[in-house]
């Protein structure tokens, strides 16, 4: 079927400069001002190598050309303080944060979402295989991973085909890396019924020498491929390219999905560790999208140096690959590294070891172009910074859209409370058996928490925490969010209450908030008003990352999530990673001593619009979403942490979807123990129904349990600080019930059977 | 007192399996599969992972690497072998024990706090344990089914060599609700659940009084030692 | 039992990572004649009656809908077993 | 490419959820005259030349105690792919 590639029909730079052409840069996604404008920079037409990688480099995906202008904020909007633990910032392929004690951390969460629709088993798990190539090639060793789910209605008849392929694939690769998967997010929603989220976050620890940075700066140096051999996943699109190389036979009908390999993964991860720690490398890039041509563009242009590459010499899983596809494979399992000449035999060595293969591509140049041939005949020769850097910029066109006012109408206060005790029980168990309210376990108990042998915590605690210094207990705490329904209403306000939520899991768990990482899942941004979205969520995050003094290392850009005109919510997931002295301190989400006072931490409005409340008993979305307040969050982390240094606080879980009664369930489920609950204090203080008691997401609260002895200090502690402190209650573990007084007692078996039982009943 | 632990490619629990033993008080020696020197160790664990990715049947490649061969080889003389998940995958695959090993009923990998009935305390590696004691330790497989045929069985509930019962969930659909086994001898047990995963508190499973404070899986190693040593 | 065997290979151009894995512990074993392996599935359909031509029909469209996977398998074959 | 093909399925009397789960599947989707469902594998052995009758024998060894496991599974054939 195919012809093997002969030298003649090979389409070289003498070629391009000599003749003119037809060139299909329309089906390749350029438009006619970015086909010119290489010509330009070229001087002549693109060969169909160069139009291949100026093709996928100039993409969306790999070039942020619409969101760029909007990132940019996170960079500026900073201050001192705010990069004080900060060692590689945005633009690289991951950020760098110190966490003291010599030792660094990168973490960054991508999106895989289309894939993820089309196969999602081979979807998330891909996903999962490049956020994690991501952290290995800033020279970490990763140590974590996460993930944040959306998918279609729960009863559709398609998503459970989406969720058991991408659970499954996300713990078939996640679980064969042997990395703890500390947490994540999983949200059934119809708008992402057509167009599923599925985004991993890894995370990664490094000594500050060990840092690499994805570079080539020594003219000479080797340029050596290793990994998986190069074969035809992932080239769809560059088929019209492959079209017009071979005969009469039609264009090659390739794979548009990639396939992964975790063991290679696994493997490729220790000969990693090994060649950083024996220094032999002195630049390195994983390869993800836009495969070889990305990754020899982008050390080149980092180092402000070229590049001479020998393609022939790539090792191929599949020989009738032709030169374009060779560029733009995204073969799973591959790694560039730059390497000295003198440190070759090191490098070999440690490849042989670990049984992985690899090939001399070619050279690092002293000057700034990068030359590739094939065999004899030169078929790219271009600047490599306008490949990888300069690609072209858009400032979309944005328009505000008007149904945003009629939606902030239809605010959920006309929606009828109940009164009836009984009723209002109900409730409580039917948004705790909701299927996004509902226990995650399903899905968590298919991923591995124990390898590693240093989580401290997990599912279902708050966030997710790890030690990283088994000496001195030195930890971190991940914990990711983002609510598509908060940033429907209002995304500059929504992606606030995004980092809040998360700022304030990591903070609940004992840890201090230090650095953030997003990923920004959008519409179209060719939609204005997808473009607005987006530009209200970017500088919402930004903003808020200065009011809470956080730096944003890093992140990922998704865009044409939507199915026909029909975009998804904004759904800009933030994730915050913390730093705790010594995980012994870990707080746990759920009390396990009885007898402890429980308080509600914060003040609570009426603020339903946007809850799942409003979703789950009256089907509702409108209105304005929960206000946030930067300060009372750093309040109330501080708060935590300072009385969790002194031993005060057994257990801490804040409050969010759900609102109170939700976070109660929650906490009495944890380690199934009983409690008495009254509301009467809370509702006459803060001047709110029993509705908002219960059900309001108002922002900046937790509830935490302390023990009888620490009372007096503890309630001190939050007087002098100024975070206003109700008691609601008391642990009592002889009670086998959640019991509110005056309205519900609900035994803890039977809520326990009707939080569980939702994602088996719907998916098993 | 010297325990090997054998790192296969795709072998993960291999750094757990270490500081359990030295948790434990003992040396960890990391020995490599592509070799067949087993350093002078007076015990050895085969620990969890994906050994060559569990592709083929998980454990059936690493049970031809030259490190597991040898292995083999001193099973006979009573050297002290655990296989920890993978491990037991590797030792079902390389005959020292019997059965097999095959995808979880549910077809789902499964991670849960496991509780265990310990049915056979005379081996080298449950010494240290009362007979029938009730533990619990993290188990994380998706292909941790127990099979055999029926003679098979007969005769490993004839001759007491079934080491360890799931209690309260088969999580798994395993045959007679195996959790582990060992040979005749006593030196060899293996088991899908990971004592590994239970040495340290603050690390392991849930427990009634605090946070992952289990530590059921210390005692494993600390039989090897006091059985080698005593 | 009549059966219907269905034979399921994972498609040409994408890598097998299960057949590379056994291909190496091959070449490990010195089997150096075997250049490359790849890993499928074989499944059998147990029928309650000799399986008809129109079962047969059945079966091949549920090789290709629903026991395989047409975006990474091939369906090779679909064939009624020979009773002996 | 000349291959031989080594067929595999899990023992008659033993259990094989997977194909448990299938035959659930198919039966929930109405094909009652499917009974029941094994799965096994279908392994290519690809070879640089055509193989002989002696790499067959040798790949029945391979089939016997490599590529099977024969305390669970049986190997139902060994063949020479037919080209064409
Ligand atoms: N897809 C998932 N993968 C891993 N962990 C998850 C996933 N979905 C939910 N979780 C975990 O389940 C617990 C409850 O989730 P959620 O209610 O969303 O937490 P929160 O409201 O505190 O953000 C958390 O520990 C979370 O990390
Ligand atoms: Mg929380």
């Amino acid at each position: 079927m195919f012809k093997k590639k002969t030298e003649s029909n090979v389409d070289t730079t003498k070629d391009a400069s000599s003749e003119d052409k037809d060139q299909p840069w329309a089906e390749l996604g350029l438009t006619q001002d970015e086909y010119q404008l290489i010509r330009e920079i070229l001087n002549r037409r693109p060969t169909s190598s160069e139009l291949a990688m100026y093709s996928v480099m100039w993409s969306e995906h790999c070039s942020y050309k619409s969101s760029k202008i909007y990132l940019r904020q996170f960079g500026q909007k900073v201050t001192d303080e705010m990069n004080k633990h900060l060692m590689v910032g945005m633009g690289e392929n991951a950020g760098v944060v110190d966490i003291g004690e010599g030792l660094a951390v990168t973490f960054k969460v991508e999106s895989h979402n289309h894939p993820s629709y089309i196969e999602p088993f081979q979807g998330a798990a891909t996903g999962v295989g490049g956020i994690v190539r991501d952290i290995l090639s800033m020279g970490a060793r990763p140590v974590a991973v996460m993930d944040q789910l959306r998918f279609g209605a729960p009863e559709h008849p398609d998503t459970a085909r989406v969720v058991h392929g991408v659970v499954d694939g996300i713990s078939n690769y996640g679980n064969s890396l042997g990395l703890p998967n500390i947490g994540g997010e999983t949200v059934f929603d119809a708008r992402y019924q057509g167009n599923p989220l599925v985004n991993a976050l890894a995370v990664g620890v490094l000594k500050h020498d060990d840092l690499k940075l994805a570079k080539a700066t020594n003219p000479g140096d080797l340029v050596i491929l290793f990994g998986a051999r190069t074969g035809a996943d992932g080239i769809g699109g560059v088929s019209v390219l492959a079209s017009e190389t071979f005969d009469d036979d039609g264009p090659s009908r390739r794979p548009a999905v990639q396939v992964g390999d975790p063991f290679a993964e696994k493997v490729l991860i220790e000969a990693c560790m090994e060649l950083y720690e024996l220094d032999v490398i002195s630049g390195i890039q994983d390869l993800g999208g836009a495969g070889i041509s990305c990754a020899t563009s982008e050390l080149a242009a980092n180092g402000d140096r070229g590049m001479e590459i020998q393609l022939r010499n790539v090792l191929l899983r599949d020989e009738s690959l032709t030169p374009e596809e060779i560029l733009m494979s995204e073969s799973q399992e591959r790694m560039m590294a730059i390497v000295n000449k003198r440190n070759l035999k090191k490098f070999e060595q440690i490849m042989n070891k670990w049984e992985v293969e690899y090939s001399i591509l070619g050279k690092v140049l002293a000057d700034e172009k990068l030359v590739i041939r094939w065999d004899e005949q030169e078929i790219v020769n271009v600047p490599p910074k306008t490949v990888a850097i300069d690609s072209p910029v858009y400032e979309r066109s944005v328009e505000y859209p008007t149904w945003i006012d009629e939606l902030n109408a239809n605010s959920s206060e006309s929606l009828p409370r109940e009164t009836e005790p009984s009723e209002i029980a109900a409730q409580i168990i039917q948004i705790a058996s909701s299927a996004n309210q509902a226990d995650k376990s399903w899905i968590t108990s298919q991923y591995d928490r124990y390898v590693l042998g240093n989580t401290a915590l997990s599912m279902p605690d708050d966030g997710g925490m790890i030690r990283v210094n088994e000496e001195s207990g030195l930890g971190i705490t991940m914990a990711t969010d983002a609510n598509g329904k908060y940033c429907q209403l209002d995304p500059y306000q929504g992606a606030k209450l995004a980092l809040a939520e998360a700022y304030r899991n990591v903070a609940m768990t004992g840890a201090r908030p230090r650095a953030v990482t997003n990923c920004l899942n959008f519409g179209s941004p060719e939609n204005p008003e997808v473009m607005w979205q987006f530009k209200q969520a970017t500088t919402g995050l930004a903003d808020g990352c200065v009011e809470a003094s956080i730096p944003v290392t890093g992140g990922n850009v998704s865009f044409y999530n939507q199915t026909g005109d029909v975009a998804i919510y904004p759904t800009p997931v933030v994730g915050v990673l913390g730093v705790i002295d010594d995980v012994a301190r870990r707080i746990p989400s759920g009390w396990q001593d009885t007898g402890h006072n429980i308080y509600l931490l914060g003040t609570t409005k009426d603020e339903l619009d946007g809850s799942a409340w409003a979703e789950v008993i009256h089907d509702h979305l409108g209105g304005k979403p929960p206000e946030v307040d930067f300060q009372k969050e750093m309040e109330l982390a501080d708060l935590i942490h300072g009385a969790n240094i002194q031993g005060m606080v057994a257990s801490a879980h804040d409050i969010s979807e759900g609102g109170l009664a939700q976070a109660l369930v929650e906490s009495s489920l944890r380690f199934g123990n009983g409690a008495r609950i009254w509301l009467g204090e809370l509702m006459e203080r803060d001047g709110i129904d029993l509705t908002a008691a219960l059900f309001s997401e108002s922002q900046a609260r937790a509830i935490v349990s302390v023990g009888r002895e620490d009372d007096v200090k503890f309630v001190g502690l939050c007087e002098a600080r100024g975070v206003p402190i109700v008691r609601i209650g008391v642990t009592d573990l002889e009670s086998s019930a959640l019991e509110i007084q005056g309205i519900a007692d609900i035994d803890l078996l039977e809520l326990k059977s009707a939080h569980v039982r939702t994602l088996p009943e719907l998916f098993s | 007192m010297k325990i090997g632990v054998i790192t296969y490619p795709g072998t993960l629990d291999d750094r757990d399996a270490q500081r359990a033993i030295k948790l434990a008080g003992a040396t960890p020696v990391p020995l490599w599969h592509a070799s067949d020197d087993l350093k002078g160790i007076d015990a050895v664990v085969l620990p969890g992972g994906f050994s060559y990715g569990d592709y083929l049947r998980c454990g059936a490649i690493a049970a031809q690497a030259p490190a597991t061969k040898e292995v083999i080889k001193k099973a006979e003389k009573g050297l002290p072998i655990l296989g920890i998940c993978n491990g037991f995958q590797v030792l079902v695959e390389a005959h020292l024990l019997p059965g097999g090993l095959i995808r979880n009923e549910k077809q789902h990998f499964v991670c849960r706090d496991q509780r265990l009935r310990v049915e056979n305390s005379d081996t080298r590696w449950t010494g240290m344990f009362s007979e029938n004691e009730e533990i619990t330790i993290p188990l994380k497989n998706g292909e941790g089914g127990y099979i055999a045929d029926d003679e098979t069985l007969k005769y490993l509930e004839d001759e007491n060599l079934i080491a360890f019962r799931y209690l309260d969930v088969n999580p798994n659909g395993s045959m007679n609700e195996i959790a582990g086994l060992s040979n005749k001898q006593g030196n060899i047990v293996g088991l899908m659940p990971h004592p590994e995963h239970a040495v340290e508190p603050g690390f392991g499973p849930d427990t009634p009084i605090a946070t992952r404070s289990g530590i059921d899986g210390l005692r494993f190693f600390q039989s090897v030692i006091g059985q080698v040593v005593g | 039992m009549p059966k219907i065997i269905v034979e399921i290979m994972p498609k040409q151009d994408l890598l097998d990572p299960q057949g590379k894995a056994v291909a190496n512990a091959l070449k490990r074993a010195g089997n150096s004649e075997i250049d490359a392996t790849r890993i499928g599935k074989r499944i059998e359909l147990h029928y309650k009656e000799q399986p008809t031509e129109e079962d047969l029909e059945k079966a091949k469209e549920l090789a290709k809908d629903f026991l395989s996977n047409s975006v990474i398998e091939d369906v090779v074959d679909v064939y009624i077993e020979d009773q002996n």
